[in-house]
């Protein structure tokens, strides 16, 4: 067993189609009026690409693309300030593939390497640590970025810093958190989600009792699931389910991998590291109430906040997004990417207008590449 | 969001920093098992766990694993017999 | 012997006895160029035939790190450049070497590069008949970068190109995708991952003679060099007009290719090779190219795995194991690891 | 347009669209290739001819600073290629041109380095028909490299090479020598040195075709590059196997490279050129090839400077303006700027 | 007037050539029983070779090249005292381009350039001071090298440097005299010199008097020459003249350039900024009294030995010329260079065993660049 | 030892640091002139100097390089004097 190649079989997924495809004739979907289901994470909208099962499943099961991509909800201001601790002098700038196409305001942090700042991709923050401990003359810095899922890591890793009183490592600590936008999303009068996928590398860390207010407060079917296509298909499966039976819960479908409490050791050294800043910048939604985390005062030294005097503890930059670009309105999906007016036209890979179109995991990046768009277009 | 792949710790190597080595297919890289380790670090060898940013996240549970495909099974099973059943109705209305 | 410095200095580069010691110690000696003009002067009867073509191609090379699991940048430099020739439908015969050598490289370095150059050479039938060395202050090169350009001549009637694909060729390559790729992300050790995998990096110039004398109709060719399978396929499809269909099942990979992949979020499509190609050939004569690839041993792992379609021109689909498709795009800019 | 970036990032090296772009936008659509293929097929009549040889050189340009006063990086590659080819009795016909590129250059640098190459090559009669583009990550290259290669043909029954020269035959030179190494000394600015003096960068293959028209029975020739016009006189009397005698009185140098001599105690006659040959003719010829280089522009301050002799075979002696002599031997490494 | 070309000039050099012959004549000078001459200054020795002078003069002359040559003298030691700097890290270590390939031990700047220290060719002083200037966060070490026309030049940027509070720039004092290495030479019982070519240059800097006591005390002609061909010839005449008639003094040949008391600026600056070692190593001759400069405890902050505690501020090695090497004897001129066993064999300027091969200065480079060893072969 | 050239000032470049432009054959490069600076700095301007590592070391003394050039002339004349009658003496010995 894999755990991975088992999970594509596509006689499983026959079976699984099958089954969404009667209940969605139960619950009387069709493509004028189907069932929307948001997947809330940008991994299961890259699945479902991937694997066409947008196109597979039952035309009355519409699939709505979340803001679960924390580099297509970074705020240009953020990146500009990514880029302005890149070039101080001395400064080595550590972080994920992902952000390195995202636009600034004016640059990416690609453009701001090519321009000349040390900036260097890392597969792990262990491996920023480790260019710290060898590079003792310079300050590596790291980019931390991510929801519940990266958190640990740069917990954990500000821990070990910690211990080794490693002086010249520092976090530029960006991490966000999944149910507050989605409890945004659900107070807004103009949404209509009939059910939730939710993300199970987030619960893997937090449980699944953080999206029971999901359920409890707003009646709305939550299944977390795994990133395989026949997860996918099966968490469909369970939320129309759901629907059918007039249920409203938040089931497992990834119990192989999430425990129901999530990680009791992630969740300590979370709890140890950082705090939760009043309020956070998404870029589409705007602000949203305790959204983010910043580092506790106990770990200031880890803080490159601090210790540069940007982001939340410098001047803070209020960048409006770039005319024309929807992304809020397609990350709360009440817009399809092809229904933007700048898609493929002001906006595409080649020179992204907004960062959905940056992001392998974004929708926009999702519907172009896997030609979602252009296929629809012809 | 967040990419996390099965890989199998096939080695303790530090320790004292709760390192271990993950094998993804062949793929090696060396990885932190701290939110994983919960006995004695050999009890880890042979084990599976969700890989993520280089940090073994969670074990992975095969039991619930063999329920969920057995879950899958079934329903295939149980589809199949509905097909065959249809394709049966078929006959007997094509025969009618 | 009057080369006795371990590390190449800028004095090596200066245009005096000590570049002449070089070049003679350490590429004359091995390469051995016909004569020591300023340009090699070649008699090639082979051109002379009417219709003959001519032709002619470069690349540069500048890998990191210089040496990895099955190869060097030398092996690089002369397979590469066969490549172009070979999958251009040419016969591949000089090549030029030209390398730009950072201040402080060792001299063992660069014999053991040049050795396999020499090699190599040898192997793909061609010889490396003129060349060039420049030496760089430390900090102004990455050690060695290597340039090759290649001639070669089409015989006359062979006629290949992007733009000759038909609707209903049969694609195929000649092996497992992605092998260079995965080796060299794995041997730049910063990601620390390591692996068992080595670079499929091979000159396919007879593999390329025994596919056009099984499949004479042979279209067009390339090698999977910069941006992989996806790449190559996306240019065929946009020169050609039509479109290509090809099956993810019929995609040959390792495990520890599509396991690098998963780890890094990457798409082993784009992974670059360095002695894998496509071949476009007419439907009838896919069985004995396919036969004739298998019968080599840099095309053992070769197998059909789609065919231009009229559909959808100039985009390349992909049918996935799991019934759904998607197209396959071109990348942007290059495939970046990524966590989510 | 779709490139817009203001530097080449990493992005435009990968092969996906962002190298299309910067290739397609910068490059190819100013040399204009023949087709997109890996090689360029290219139909060679010249080549049928029997008796024709094909001449084949290769060159690295890593100049610092890129552009200076009379050229840029771009003439350099262009005419060096060209001049190795003429200056081996081949007619220049098509070169390669192989880009490396480190992250952050200024694509407007890119273009105008380009624009010369394709005004340079139009000039000098000869097509960039194939090239390739690197992108290296910062302070892995020194802004950018380029490596041409040539292909020229050598006519039937022409004979050139410095084992020809016999004593007796004439030296000329085409102009005044060390204006390219001194402009580029003063140049890189770590001198803190200016000067009035321009490269003397020029594609040398119709000025070469002139003076074989008039001497047809010119023995050798060598473009004067790195080492200068020393070198080249020591290769060719090894080469020769005969001695060569010149005049420090009849050596042309311009004011100028007399005073950065001076000040910085180097010898003008190591001093690098870049649109200067030397050429050995039969006594008989050197009128003749001396009033056809005269007759174009890059030959204006031609000139005889010596001659091949009998003795000291494998020596260049000069007769100093003073009367006396001295041997001008090879350098050992780069000529250094000394107080002493 | 240029005061270049115009002592150039063919015809007054063929002037003095016949009145050299005729003074050689004179005193009897043969080539089995020369005039022997010391041209101290290697300078003088370039140019001898460079115009063939020694070729022209009358065959009673002789040159005797003499250890006038800064590189040439430098011992071994000294050069791995060099490279030990320059490859500290955060070291520019700055020299003139004449060190660079002078052997150590092990090996010449250039090879440790290569290596990976960070040395930089100046033409000047100045421009490490520049260089300091420009970065403050690393540290400038200049290679003091020379004799005293040089040695104005690093006093004055010391001066400088410590005007400006310049924290970052340093000296690595090798300044020599030539006064000091003549007694020694003079004191040689082996030795047989008829009189001296004084070094112009360094005259322009102390002026004619410091060679008094070759005159008075050793009773040997001094002639101060200038570096054209005619300066040479001129001041060979007016050794033979004064040998003819009985004469030793020291006479001034260079005086468009070297006033007799030398230049009060420079001489000031130099008191001011060091002082005379006890003694100091030079390569061949050994330790010579009083024959270099250290620089005085006021300006200790720009002095390299301190800065580093390497040279004779360290532990200083002794190191022996490499075996069969005879730089010793051809520099004190008991010797020429095709003489020593090594040149041309196991000494070339592509492999030097002696720095006297190194330097274009260096007399057994002379002899094997214009050609008089090899023409002497034939 | 000690390469030195003669260059000629042309500009003063910085007063205060004593920096002045010297030309050498159309050449140019900033020197230090403390050393040959007595009076005003723009006494200097056209005056020649020994130019050493960036320094002017020393003021050409132009009437003392006019006198050894004329005493150079005149021992070519007195030569060339003795010659023609060295020449004298030989036609007539050859007349004899
Ligand atoms: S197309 Fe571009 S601007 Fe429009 S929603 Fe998508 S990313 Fe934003
Ligand atoms: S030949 Fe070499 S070893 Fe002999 S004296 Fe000259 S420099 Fe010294
Ligand atoms: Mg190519
Ligand atoms: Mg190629
Ligand atoms: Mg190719
Ligand atoms: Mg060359
Ligand atoms: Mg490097
Ligand atoms: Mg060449
Ligand atoms: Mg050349
Ligand atoms: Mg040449
Ligand atoms: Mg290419
Ligand atoms: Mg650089």
């Amino acid at each position: 067993m894999k755990f991975a190649s088992e999970f594509r079989d596509p006689k499983a997924a026959k079976a699984l189609l099958a089954e969404i495809a009667q209940l969605a004739d139960r619950i009387g979907a069709t493509r004028e009026k189907p069932v929307a289901i948001m997947e809330i994470c940008g991994g299961h909208t890259h699945s479902i690409f991937r694997y066409g099962l947008d196109k597979l499943v039952h035309e009355g099961v519409e699939f709505v693309h979340g803001p679960g991509c924390p580099v297509c909800v970074l705020p240009r201001a953020r990146v500009d300030e990514c880029i302005e601790i890149a070039e101080k002098s001395g400064v080595i700038f550590t972080t994920f593939g992902d952000a390195m196409r995202v636009p600034g305001s004016k640059r990416s942090l690609l453009q701001a390497k090519a321009a000349g700042a040390d900036i260097r991709m890392v597969y792990s923050p262990l491996d920023a640590l480790e260019l710290a401990r060898r590079n003792p003359e310079r300050e590596v810095v790291f980019f931390g970025l991510g929801f519940e899922t990266t958190t640990p890591s740069t917990a954990l890793a500000i821990q070990q810093a910690a211990r080794e009183g490693l002086a010249n490592f520092s976090v530029f600590c960006n991490h966000i958190t999944v149910p507050e936008p989605i409890k945004a999303l659900l107070d807004d009068p103009d949404m209509r989600l009939d059910g939730f996928i939710g993300p199970g590398h987030v619960s893997m860390v937090i449980g699944v009792h953080p999206y029971d207010f999901i359920a409890r407060d707003y009646h709305k079917p939550i299944v977390v699931a795994g990133f395989e296509p026949t997860d996918l298909l099966q968490s469909v499966m369970m939320v129309l389910r759901q629907i059918a039976e007039g249920r409203a819960e938040v089931e497992n479908q990834y119990a192989r991998v999430v425990p129901e409490h999530g990680n009791a050791v992630s969740l300590a050294a979370i709890a140890d590291v950082y705090e939760k800043r009043p309020s956070f910048e998404w870029r589409g939604l705007g602000e949203i109430d305790a959204s983010g985390l910043r580092i506790r005062p106990a770990y200031r030294a880890f803080d490159a906040e601090e210790k540069f005097g940007v982001g939340y503890a410098g001047v803070r930059t209020e960048l409006a997004d770039p005319e024309g670009c929807a992304c809020g309105a397609v990350m709360t999906g009440r817009m399809k990417p092809v229904q933007c007016p700048q898609f493929g036209r002001g906006c595409t890979p080649e020179m992204p207008l907004g960062a959905l179109m940056v992001s392998s995991e974004g929708a926009c990046a999702a519907y172009w590449q896997y030609g979602g768009a252009r296929a629809a277009a012809e | 969001m967040c990419l996390g792949i099965p890989g199998q710790i096939v080695a303790i190597t530090d320790a004292g920093r709760l390192m271990a080595m993950a094998d993804v297919s062949g793929v090696r890289r060396e990885v932190n098992v701290a939110c994983v380790a919960e006995g004695p670090l050999e009890d880890l060898l042979g084990r599976w766990a969700l890989i993520h940013v280089g940090f073994a996240m969670s074990l992975i549970d095969e039991e619930e694993a063999a329920k969920t495909l057995a879950a899958l099974h079934d329903l295939g099973e149980a589809q199949e017999a509905l097909a065959q059943m249809a394709e049966g109705d078929a006959a007997l209305e094509g025969r009618a | 012997m009057a080369l006795r410095d371990e590390r190449v200095t800028l004095a090596h580069g200066g245009g005096g006895t000590a570049m002449r010691d070089l070049i003679e110690e350490v590429f004359t000696a091995v390469f051995e160029p016909p004569g020591m003009e300023d340009a090699a002067q070649l008699s090639a009867a082979a051109l002379a035939e009417p219709g003959a073509r001519l032709a002619f191609t470069t690349d540069g090379f500048v890998v990191t790190p210089l040496e990895f699991p099955g190869g060097d940048i030398g092996k690089l430099a002369v397979c590469g450049t066969v490549n172009d020739l070979a999958v251009s439908g040419a016969r591949p015969l000089w090549l030029s070497a030209a390398f730009v050598i950072e201040e402080g490289t060792e001299i063992a370095l660069l014999r053991r590069i040049v050795a396999t150059m020499a090699r190599e050479a040898e192997a793909a039938g061609v010889r490396i008949v003129t060349g060039d060395t420049k030496v760089v202050g430390r900090g102004a090169c990455d050690r060695v970068f290597v340039t090759t350009a290649g001639v070669g001549v089409v015989p006359p009637g062979r006629e290949m190109g992007a733009g000759r694909v038909r609707p209903g060729d049969v694609g195929l390559v000649n092996g497992v995708l992605g092998d260079h790729g995965a080796t060299i992300l794995a041997a730049r050790g910063d990601l620390a991952l390591s692996t068992a995998l080595e670079s499929d990096c091979a000159a396919l110039g007879h593999l390329m003679e025994a596919v056009l004398a099984a499949a004479p109709g042979a279209r067009a060719a390339r090698d999977l060099t910069r941006g992989g399978l996806a790449s190559a396929l996306n240019e065929i499809a946009g020169a050609a007009g039509c479109g290509i269909e090809i099956s993810e099942e019929a995609l040959p990979l390792r495990p520890e290719v599509s396991g690098m992949c998963e780890i890094l979020g990457l798409d082993p499509l784009y992974l670059a090779n360095e002695g894998r190609l496509v071949v476009f050939v007419p439907e009838a004569e896919a069985g004995a190219a396919l036969a004739a690839m298998r019968l080599r041993p840099e095309g053992q792992g070769a197998c059909i795995i789609g065919a231009a379609v009229a559909a959808h021109p100039g985009q390349v689909r992909m049918r996935t194991a799991f019934g759904g498709a998607r197209i396959v795009d071109m990348l942007v800019g290059e495939q970046l690891p990524r966590i989510c």
